[in-house]
C-alpha cells in the first residue's frame, strides 16, 4: 500500500470515530473536543486531495474560529457555576433510522452512479489559481460573501450587545 | 594546617546548627551539649591556630582558595585567609560565642524553644567566622548578610511579642540599607579588578589602576564599601537599629550586638584599610566621632539597663571606627578586641541581674514591673556579689581607668585622635573623644550605683533576688580576668610595648601617594609625642566623670532633676534620642507607605484603567450601534417580522413547537423522494 | 471478489472519499436530529457542511469540476463561519430569554 | 550531540510525552481519579528524567544561538513544503528542534515545575479528567517553545499554551475566574498577532539560497533569520537600522513584555494569580513568564541586534522600573498571592536589566534568575496554597502565629521568602548578584537606582513574614495540621535546589557560559 492510501484510511477513521463521539458522547466539551478532531481529519482529506489551501482555510477557520466560537457558545450557555455540561437525546429511533437510512441511500447512490472520472492532473499548489480565480470569475461572489461576513459580523455583535445591554436593565 | 585548621573551625558551628536544626528536639537536654560542645572545640583549634600563627614567622598572610564559578571568562574564587587580625577576631569571637553559649545554658533554661535557640547561635558563630575567615570581599559580603540573618531570627526569637518581631524587622532592613551601598562598592570593586580577592584588589590598586580610572571612585568605592560598616556596626545614621535589638535575649544582645557582630563593621573597615584614601578616612573618622558622641549623649539619660549598654556599645563601636579613620589602626582594632569581653561581660551581667530580676518578679506573681528598668532595682550589690564585682571591673574597664584593658585601648586611641589633629588640624575629633570618655564613664557609674549600690527601691523585689547559678557566673568571671591589663601588654600605661602591638600592625596603603594618609611612621611620630597628654587628660577626664556620677547619684550632692532642668532642650533631645526614630518614621516609612498607596492606586486605576479603558471604548461604540440597531434597523426588521407572524399564524395551530419533530418530518420526507427519483 | 475487494481497498478513489462523505453526512443528521441542545445541533450543521465541502473536494479532484470544486468550498466555509457566528448570537440571545438552550423547551412556535 | 530513544529524538520525546500523557488520560474513565493523577505524575516525571539525562550528555562547549551545526539533539525534518509557489519562491516550514546553552536551562526548568504541578494539583476534585488533560497539554506548549527553532513551530507551540492557560484559570479558578481569564488571554491574544505579523514579515523578507537545488527558499528558520545575507533586496525587514526594523523589535518586544510582565504591560498578571488554581499559579510564575526573556533572547535579540542595541537604554529603564514599582506595589498588597505576583514582576525587571545589559555577567545572571525565579516564586506559591487548602484564606492579615503551629512549613517557606529576598547562600542572590554586576558595568545609575529594589524587596518580605508567621497565633488559627508528606515532597526539590545553587551556582552557569558569551559577541557585533 501506498502512503496515500494508509493516510486516507488513518485518516478517514479518524475523522469518523472522532464525528461519531461528537455525536453521541453525552458530555458536550467531550463533543465539541472530538469536533476538533474531525474537523482536522477533513482537513487533512483535503491534503490528500490537494486542496492545500482549502485545507490550510479549514484549519484557520473551522479550528481556529467556529470551534472556538462554539466552545464560548459551550461557556457561556452553562447554567451557573454548576457546570452542566450534559446533554440529552430526544428523537432517538426515528433519528437513528433516518440518518442510517440516508447514510445506506447516499452511498448506494454513490455506487451506481457511473462518474465521469477525468484525468488526474497532479497540481502542486493551488492557492495562485484560486487566487486567480476569485478576482476574476468569482469577483462577484466573493465580494457577496465579503458582504455576508460583515452582516453576520454585524449581526451577532448587535444580538450580542443587546443581550448586554438587557443583562445589565436587568441586574 | 592552614587550610584543615581554618576549615574545621568554620565548620563545626554549621554542623552545630545543621544537627540542632534537624534533631534538636530529640536529642537529651535539646542538645545544648551539643552546641556548647562543639563550640568549645571551635575555641580550642582558634587558639591553636592563634599561637601557630604568632610563632610563625614572617607574619605573612596564608590564604588558600578554589574556583567558585566561571563566568564568561572570568573566574571568581572563594577561599580563606589567615593574618593575624583573622586570628586574633577569630579567638575573639568563639571565646565571646563559647562563653554565650555556656550562660545561655543557664539564662534560657525554661524557653519555648532551646534548641532553635542554640541551633541559630550555631549559625550565628558560622557567619560571623566566615567573615573573619574569608580572603574574598564578596565572600564576606555572604557572610555579612548571614550573620545578619541569624541576629533578625534571634531578635525575634520570641516573635509572638510584635515589638520583638518589628525590632527584628528594623535591625534586618537598616542593615539593608548599609548593604545597599557596599554591594555598590563590592561592584565599582569587581568592574575595574575583575576580581574579588582583597590581595588581588590591592595589588592592582597598588600596581596604579584605579576604579574607572578616577580617584574619585577610589574614594567613592571606600566610602561605599564603609556603608556597610555603618550598617553592622551601628554608625550614624543607621545606629538606629540598635537599641531596639534589645528586644532578643540577653546573651544574644552579649554575642551578636555587643561583641562580635556590630565590630564586623570595625574588621571590615580594618580589612580594606590598604585601599582607603585619605579623604574616605576623614569621613570615616568624622562618622565614627558623631556617632561616638550622639551615642553617648543618649546614653545618660536612659533607664532601660540593656539600652544604656545598647548605646555605650554604639558610642564605642564610634570610637573604633574613628580610630581607624585617623590611622590609629591597631588601637582601634585592640579597642575592639577589649570592648569585646567588657562588653560581653557587661551584658551577661546585666543578663544575671535581669535573670535575678525576672525571678524575683515571678515569684511575686509581678507582670507589670519592668525587669529591665534601674529605677526598679538598687542595692542589688550583697544580693549579687558575683554579678557586682565582675561588672564593677568592666565598668571601670569602660571607664578607661588605669589597670584595665579598655584603659590601654582607650587612651591610644585618644592619642591617635590627637596626633592626626596636630598633623591635620582636625581638633573637632580629639575633642569628642576626650568628651565622650568623660561622658562614657559618667553614665556607666551612673548605671553601675543605680543598680547595685544605694537603697533598693522595693523591698520585696530586692529580697526575691538572689545570685544566678554557676554556669552564668563563671563566663562573668573569666570575662572579667580578660578585661584586666596584663593580658594585652604587660605595661599598663602603654600597649605599645605588647604582643599586640606587635602582632597586629598597621597594613601600607596601597592607594597613590598623592591620596594616602600620613604614613605610619610620621603618624607613629605625632603619637609618641602627644602620647604623655593624652594619657593623662584621659585619666583625668574619666575620674572626673567617675566623681560626677558619684557626686550626682551616689553622695547626692547634686540633684540629678535639676542638672536636667538646667540642660533643657539638650535634656528632652537626650531623653528622646534625638528623635531619630520619629524622623526616620515619618520620613522613610511613612513616605514608603505613601509611595506604595499611590503606586497601588496607579496600578489599579490608571493602567488597569486604560486596559478597563478600551474596553469601555468598544463598548461605547457598540452601544451607538445600539440605537441605531434599536431605531432604524429593528423597524424595519420587526415590520417584516410581524408580517411574517401573522401569516403563520393562521398555520401555527398545527405546530407541535419542537424544532426538530419538524426536522424529522423533513428529512423523512425528502428521503421519500430520494427513493422515489432515484 | 477478493482481489475487487483488495483492489478497492488499495487506491483510494472518488467513490472512497464520497463514502466518507456519506456517513459523515449521516452522522450529522443523526446529531441534528437527535440531540436537544442547540449547541450540539449546530456541530451537527457543521458535520453535515464538512461532507458537502468534502464531496467538492473531491470532484475537483477527480472529475472535470477541477478548481470551481475549490472555490465552492471556500464559499461554503465563509457561509459557514458566518452561519456560526450569527446563530451563536441567536443561542445565546435564546438563552438569555429561556434561561435554557435545549431546542425541546423552547416551543414558542407552537401553535 | 544527538540522542534518539527508539530512534526518536530526545526532544520529541520530552516535548511530546504529556500528549502521550494527555491521551492516555482521556481514555481513562472518569472515576478513576488516582489513574488519572498517576498517569500525568508519570509522564511529567519521565520528562525530569530525561531533562536529567540532558544535563547530564550537555555539551558545555558548544555555543548554538545562530549556528545550526553547533545546536545539540537537534531534530530536522521539512514538514510543510511547498514548491515553486509564484513570486514567493518555495515556502518551507520544518520541524526544527535543537537546544544549546540558552534553552537548556529552561527545559530542566519546565520538567522540574512540571512534576511539582502535578503533585501540587493531587487533590484537585473537580473534574479532574479534563483538568490534567489539559494541564499536560500546557506542559508540551510550555516545552516546545524551548526547543522550537523554527519561528512557525515557535509560534504553534506559543498558541497551544494559551488555550489550556485560559481553560485552566476559567474553569478551576476563584470566584472571579471569568475576568481573569478573559484579561489574560486578552493581553496575551494581542501580543499574539504582533508576533504573527512579525512572524510575516521576516517570512518574506527572509530567503535563503538552497545549496542543493539553487532555488531561493522563504523560510521560518529562526536561524536563517539571524544572517544578514539572507535578507532579500527590498525586503520589509532587510538592512540595518531601519524603521521598520524597530517597529518589528518593537512588536516582538510587546509580546514578550506582556509574557513576563514588564511594566506598563503587567496588569493580567496579578489577576490571574489571585484567580488560578496554585499548581496553575505555580506554572504561570514558575515557567509561563520565563517564555518572555527567553523569546527576547531566542529571537529579538539576535534576530535584530541593531533594534536590541537601539532599544538597550529604553530595555534597561523598563527592567528598572519593574523593579522598583513592583517591589512598591508587593509592599502595598493584603492578599498574599498579590504580593508574590507583583513580587515576580519585581524580580523579572532585574532579568530584564541584567539582558539588557549586553555583557556575559548580566546575561548569564538574567538567564540564571530566571531558573531561580522559577523556583523560588514556585516555592512561594506552594507556600501560599498550602495555607490557602487549610484555611481558605489568602489575605496577610488574616493569619499570624503559623510559626508555632505548623513548624516544618514555616521552615521551607520562610527559606522562600528568604531566597527570594536576595540572601546570599541562597539562589536568588547569586543571580541578582551577576545581573546587577552586568547592568552596573552598562549603565551606571540605572543600576544604582534598581539596587535600591532589594532594600524595598527586604521590607516587603519580611513584613510579610512577620504578619502570616510570627506574632501570637489567633484563635480561629489553632488546630492546623502541619505539612503532609505529599506537600513536603513537592517542597523538598525546590528548596534543595535554591540552597545548592545558592552555594554552588557553577554547574548552572557552566550550562550556558559559553553560549550566552558567544551571544552578546554576535549581537553587540551587530549580527556577523
Amino acid at each position: 500500500m501506498e502512503l496515500t492510501t494508509i493516510l486516507f484510511y488513518l485518516f478517514s477513521v479518524v475523522t469518523l470515530g472522532a464525528a461519531a463521539i461528537m455525536v453521541f458522547s453525552k458530555n458536550i466539551v467531550h463533543s465539541a473536543f472530538a469536533l476538533m478532531f474531525t474537523l482536522v481529519g477533513v482537513a487533512a482529506l483535503y491534503v490528500l486531495l490537494y486542496a492545500d489551501f482549502l485545507a490550510a482555510t479549514q484549519l484557520l477557520v473551522y479550528v481556529g474560529g467556529i470551534l472556538i466560537l462554539i466552545l464560548f457558545g459551550v461557556m457561556l450557555t452553562s447554567q451557573g457555576y454548576t457546570l452542566n455540561f450534559k446533554t440529552i437525546t430526544v428523537n432517538l429511533i426515528p433519528a437513528s433510522l433516518l440518518s442510517a437510512g440516508a447514510a445506506v441511500l447516499l452511498i448506494f447512490a454513490f455506487l451506481t452512479t457511473d462518474w465521469k472520472i477525468s484525468e488526474v492532473t497532479e497540481r502542486t499548489d493551488t492557492v495562485y489559481d484560486l487566487g486567480m480565480l476569485l478576482m476574476g470569475d468569482y469577483i462577484l461572489p466573493f465580494i457577496v460573501a465579503g458582504v455576508l461576513l460583515l452582516i453576520a459580523i454585524i449581526g451577532a455583535i448587535l444580538m450580542s450587545t443587546r443581550l448586554s445591554v438587557k443583562n445589565k436593565g436587568g441586574a | 594546617m592552614y587550610t584543615q585548621l581554618p576549615l574545621a573551625i568554620l565548620i563545626l558551628p554549621l554542623l552545630a546548627f545543621i544537627l540542632l536544626i534537624f534533631f534538636g528536639k530529640k536529642l537529651p537536654r535539646q542538645g545544648d551539649w551539643l552546641a556548647t560542645g562543639l563550640m568549645t572545640l571551635t575555641l580550642i583549634l582558634s587558639l591553636i591556630l592563634l599561637v601557630t600563627k604568632l610563632n610563625t614567622q614572617p607574619a605573612e598572610a596564608i590564604s588558600s582558595s578554589f574556583d567558585w564559578v566561571v563566568i564568561g571568562s572570568q573566574t571568581i574564587s572563594f577561599g580563606i585567609m589567615i593574618d593575624n587580625l583573622a586570628a586574633v577576631m577569630l579567638v575573639v569571637v568563639t571565646l565571646v560565642s563559647t562563653l554565650v553559649h555556656y550562660f545561655s545554658m543557664g539564662y534560657m533554661k525554661d524557653d519555648v524553644r532551646y534548641s532553635r535557640y542554640f541551633a541559630y547561635l550555631g549559625l550565628f558563630s558560622f557567619s560571623m567566622l566566615g567573615i573573619v575567615l574569608t580572603n574574598n570581599i564578596l565572600l564576606m559580603y555572604v557572610f555579612w548578610e548571614l550573620v545578619g540573618v541569624s541576629s533578625y531570627l534571634l531578635i525575634g526569637h520570641w516573635y509572638e511579642k510584635k515589638s520583638a518581631s518589628n525590632a527584628a524587622n528594623k535591625a534586618f532592613i537598616v542593615n539593608r540599607v548599609g548593604d545597599f551601598g557596599m554591594f555598590i562598592g563590592i561592584m565599582i570593586l569587581f568592574l575595574s579588578y575583575s576580581t574579588f580577592a582583597f590581595e588581588a584588589i590591592f595589588d592592582s590598586i597598588s600596581a596604579g589602576q584605579l576604579p574607572f580610572g578616577s580617584e574619585g571612585w577610589l574614594t567613592a568605592a571606600g566610602v561605599l564599601i564603609f556603608c556597610g560598616a555603618v550598617g553592622k556596626s551601628a554608625q550614624f545614621p543607621l545606629h538606629v537599629w540598635l537599641p531596639d535589638a534589645m528586644e532578643g535575649p540577653t546573651p544574644v544582645s552579649a554575642l551578636i550586638h555587643a561583641a562580635t557582630m556590630v565590630a564586623a563593621g570595625v574588621y571590615l573597615v580594618a580589612r580594606v584599610f590598604p585601599m582607603l584614601t585619605a579623604d574616605a578616612l576623614l569621613v570615616i573618622a568624622y562618622v565614627g566621632a558623631i556617632t561616638a558622641l550622639i551615642a553617648a549623649t543618649i546614653a545618660i539619660t536612659q533607664y532601660d539597663i540593656k539600652k544604656v549598654l545598647a548605646y555605650s556599645t554604639i558610642s564605642q563601636l564610634g570610637y573604633m571606627i574613628m580610630a581607624l579613620g585617623v590611622g590609629a589602626y591597631t588601637a582601634g582594632f585592640m579597642h575592639l578586641v577589649t570592648h569585646a569581653a567588657f562588653k560581653a561581660g557587661l551584658f551577661l551581667g546585666a543578663g544575671s541581674v535581669i535573670f535575678g530580676m525576672h525571678a524575683a518578679l515571678h515569684k511575686l506573681h509581678d507582670h507589670h514591673t519592668d525587669a529591665q528598668d534601674i529605677r526598679n532595682m538598687g542595692g542589688l550589690k550583697s544580693r549579687m556579689p558575683f554579678t557586682y564585682w565582675t561588672f564593677l571591673i568592666f565598668t571601670l574597664a569602660i571607664s578607661g581607668i588605669p589597670l584595665t584593658s579598655g584603659f590601654l585601648s582607650k587612651d591610644e586611641i585618644l592619642a591617635g585622635t590627637l596626633a592626626f589633629s596636630t598633623l591635620n588640624g582636625h581638633w573637632f575629633l580629639p575633642l569628642i573623644g576626650f568628651l565622650v570618655a568623660g561622658l562614657t564613664a559618667f553614665y556607666m557609674f551612673r548605671l553601675l550605683i543605680l543598680t547595685f549600690h544605694g537603697k533598693p527601691v522595693n523591698e520585696k523585689i530586692y529580697e526575691g533576688v538572689t545570685e544566678s547559678p554557676k554556669v552564668m557566673t563563671i563566663p562573668l568571671v573569666i570575662l572579667a580576668a580578660l578585661s584586666l591589663f596584663f593580658f594585652y601588654s604587660f605595661n599598663p600605661f602603654g600597649a605599645t610595648s605588647g604582643w599586640f602591638y606587635g602582632a597586629i600592625q598597621r597594613p601600607l596603603s596601597m592607594v597613590p601617594e598623592l591620596l594616602q594618609p600620613a604614613t605610619y611612621p610620621v603618624f607613629y611620630e605625632a603619637v609618641s609625642s602627644v602620647h604623655t597628654i593624652a594619657m593623662l587628660l584621659s585619666i583625668l577626664i574619666a575620674t572626673g566623670g567617675v566623681l560626677m556620677a558619684l557626686a550626682v547619684y551616689h553622695w547626692k550632692k547634686i540633684s540629678a532633676e535639676s542638672l536636667a532642668k538646667r540642660a533643657g532642650v539638650l535634656y528632652t533631645g537626650s531623653v528622646n534620642k534625638w528623635y531619630f526614630d520619629e524622623i526616620y518614621d515619618t520620613v522613610f516609612v511613612k513616605g514608603c507607605h505613601v509611595i506604595m498607596k499611590m503606586l497601588r492606586w496607579f496600578d489599579e486605576n490608571i493602567i488597569d484603567g486604560i486596559v478597563n479603558g478600551s474596553a469601555m471604548i468598544t463598548k461605547i461604540f457598540s452601544n451607538a450601534s445600539g440605537w441605531i440597531d434599536n431605531n432604524i434597523v429593528d423597524g424595519l426588521v420587526n415590520g417584516t417580522a410581524n408580517t411574517a407572524g401573522r401569516a403563520g399564524g393562521l398555520l401555527s395551530h398545527v405546530q407541535t413547537g419542537k424544532v426538530q419533530t419538524y426536522l424529522v418530518y423533513v428529512i423523512f420526507s425528502f428521503l421519500v423522494l430520494f427513493v422515489l427519483f432515484l | 471478489m477478493e482481489l475487487m475487494s483488495i483492489q478497492s481497498f488499495a487506491e483510494p478513489g472518488l467513490i472512497h472519499f464520497l463514502i466518507v462523505s456519506a456517513i459523515l453526512f449521516s452522522l450529522g443528521i443523526m446529531a441534528v436530529l437527535s440531540r436537544r441542545n442547540t449547541i450540539m445541533v449546530l456541530m451537527g450543521v457543521e458535520l453535515i457542511l464538512n461532507s458537502a465541502n468534502i464531496n467538492f473536494i473531491a470532484f475537483s479532484r477527480f472529475t472535470e469540476l477541477s478548481l470551481h470544486g475549490h472555490m465552492i468550498g471556500l464559499f461554503v466555509i465563509i457561509i459557514a463561519a458566518a452561519e456560526a457566528a450569527v446563530a451563536l448570537a441567536i443561542v445565546l440571545n435564546v438563552y438569555n430569554k429561556f434561561k435554557t438552550i435545549n431546542l425541546d423547551e423552547i416551543s414558542l412556535l407552537k401553535g | 550531540m544527538e540522542l534518539h530513544i527508539f530512534g526518536i529524538g530526545i526532544l520529541t520525546w520530552i516535548v511530546f510525552i504529556p500528549i502521550v500523557g494527555m491521551i492516555i488520560v482521556l481514555l481513562l474513565p472518569d472515576k478513576n481519579r488516582n489513574a488519572i493523577r498517576w498517569t500525568a505524575a508519570v509522564a511529567t516525571g519521565i520528562q525530569v528524567v530525561l531533562a536529567g539525562v540532558i544535563f547530564a550528555v550537555f555539551d558545555r562547549t558548544k555555543l548554538g544561538i545562530n549556528d545550526a551545526e553547533s545546536f545539540q539533539f537537534v531534530e530536522k525534518f521539512s514538514w510543510i513544503t511547498v514548491e515553486a509557489v509564484p513570486w514567493v519562491g518555495r515556502i518551507e516550514i520544518s520541524y526544527f528542534m535543537g537546544i544549546d546553552g540558552l534553552s537548556v536551562l529552561m527545559i530542566i526548568l519546565t520538567s522540574l515545575i512540571s512534576f511539582i504541578g502535578v503533585i501540587s494539583s493531587w487533590n484537585i476534585e473537580k473534574m479532574v479528567k479534563g483538568y490534567f488533560a489539559l494541564y499536560l497539554l500546557l506542559v508540551t506548549g510550555m516545552m516546545g517553545v524551548f526547543v522550537a527553532l523554527d519561528f512557525f513551530l515557535f509560534f504553534i507551540f506559543w498558541e497551544v499554551m494559551l488555550l489550556p492557560m485560559y481553560f485552566l484559570i476559567g474553569l478551576w479558578g476563584g470566584p472571579r475566574r471569568e475576568y481573569a481569564a478573559i484579561k489574560f488571554f486578552l493581553y496575551t491574544f494581542v501580543g499574539g498577532i504582533l508576533m504573527l505579523l512579525t512572524m510575516l514579515a521576516l517570512y518574506f523578507s527572509v530567503a535563503y539560497t538552497d545549496p542543493a537545488t539553487g532555488q531561493s527558499v522563504h523560510t521560518f528558520n529562526i536561524l536563517h533569520m539571524m544572517n544578514p545575507a539572507n535578507y532579500v533586496d527590498g525586503g520589509l525587514l532587510s538592512g540595518v537600522d531601519t524603521t521598520w526594523r524597530y517597529v518589528a523589535w518593537m512588536a516582538l518586544f510587546i509580546n514578550f513584555a506582556i509574557k513576563i510582565p514588564l511594566f506598563p504591560f503587567h496588569t493580567w498578571l496579578p489577576d490571574a494569580h489571585v484567580e488560578a488554581p496554585t499548581p496553575i499559579s505555580v506554572i504561570l510564575a514558575g515557567v509561563l513568564l520565563k517564555l518572555g526573556t527567553y523569546g527576547l533572547l531566542r529571537i529579538n535579540f539576535p534576530i535584530f541586534p541593531d533594534g536590541t542595541i537601539y532599544f538597550m537604554y529604553f530595555m534597561a529603564i523598563l527592567g528598572m522600573i519593574s523593579i522598583i514599582y513592583g517591589a512598591f506595589c508587593a509592599m502595598a498588597q493584603d492578599d498574599f498571592k498579590k504580593l508574590i505576583a507583583y513580587s515576580s514582576i519585581s524580580h523579572m525587571g532585574i532579568v530584564v536589566l541584567g539582558i539588557a545589559a549586553l555583557n556575559t555577567q548580566g546575561m548569564v545572571g538574567g538567564v540564571l534568575q530566571m531558573f531561580n525565579h522559577g523556583i523560588i516564586t514556585a516555592v512561594l506559591f506552594l507556600a501560599v496554597g498550602v495555607l490557602y487548602d487549610r484555611t481558605h484564606k489568602r489575605g496577610l492579615n488574616d493569619f499570624g502565629g503559623i510559626a508555632n503551629q505548623m513548624p516544618k512549613y514555616t521552615g521551607l517557606a520562610m527559606i522562600g521568602m528568604f531566597a527570594a529576598l536576595g540572601l546570599p547562600g541562597l539562589n536568588g542572590f547569586v543571580s541578582e548578584l551577576f545581573s546587577f554586576l552586568g547592568a552596573f558595568e552598562a549603565y551606571k545609575w540605572i543600576t544604582i537606582i534598581s539596587v535600591t529594589g532589594i532594600i524595598i524587596t527586604a521590607g516587603y518580605i519580611l513584613w510579610t513574614i512577620q504578619r502570616v508567621f510570627l506574632g501570637k497565633t489567633p484563635e480561629k488559627l489553632t488546630g492546623l495540621n502541619d505539612l503532609t508528606p505529599r506537600e513536603v515532597l513537592m517542597f523538598v526539590p525546590l528548596i534543595a535546589l535554591i540552597i545548592f545553587l545558592g552555594v554552588y551556582p557553577s554547574p548552572a552557569i557552566k550550562l550556558m557560559n559559553s553560549s550566552l558569551g558567544y551571544l552578546v559577541e554576535f549581537v553587540t557585533n551587530g549580527g556577523f
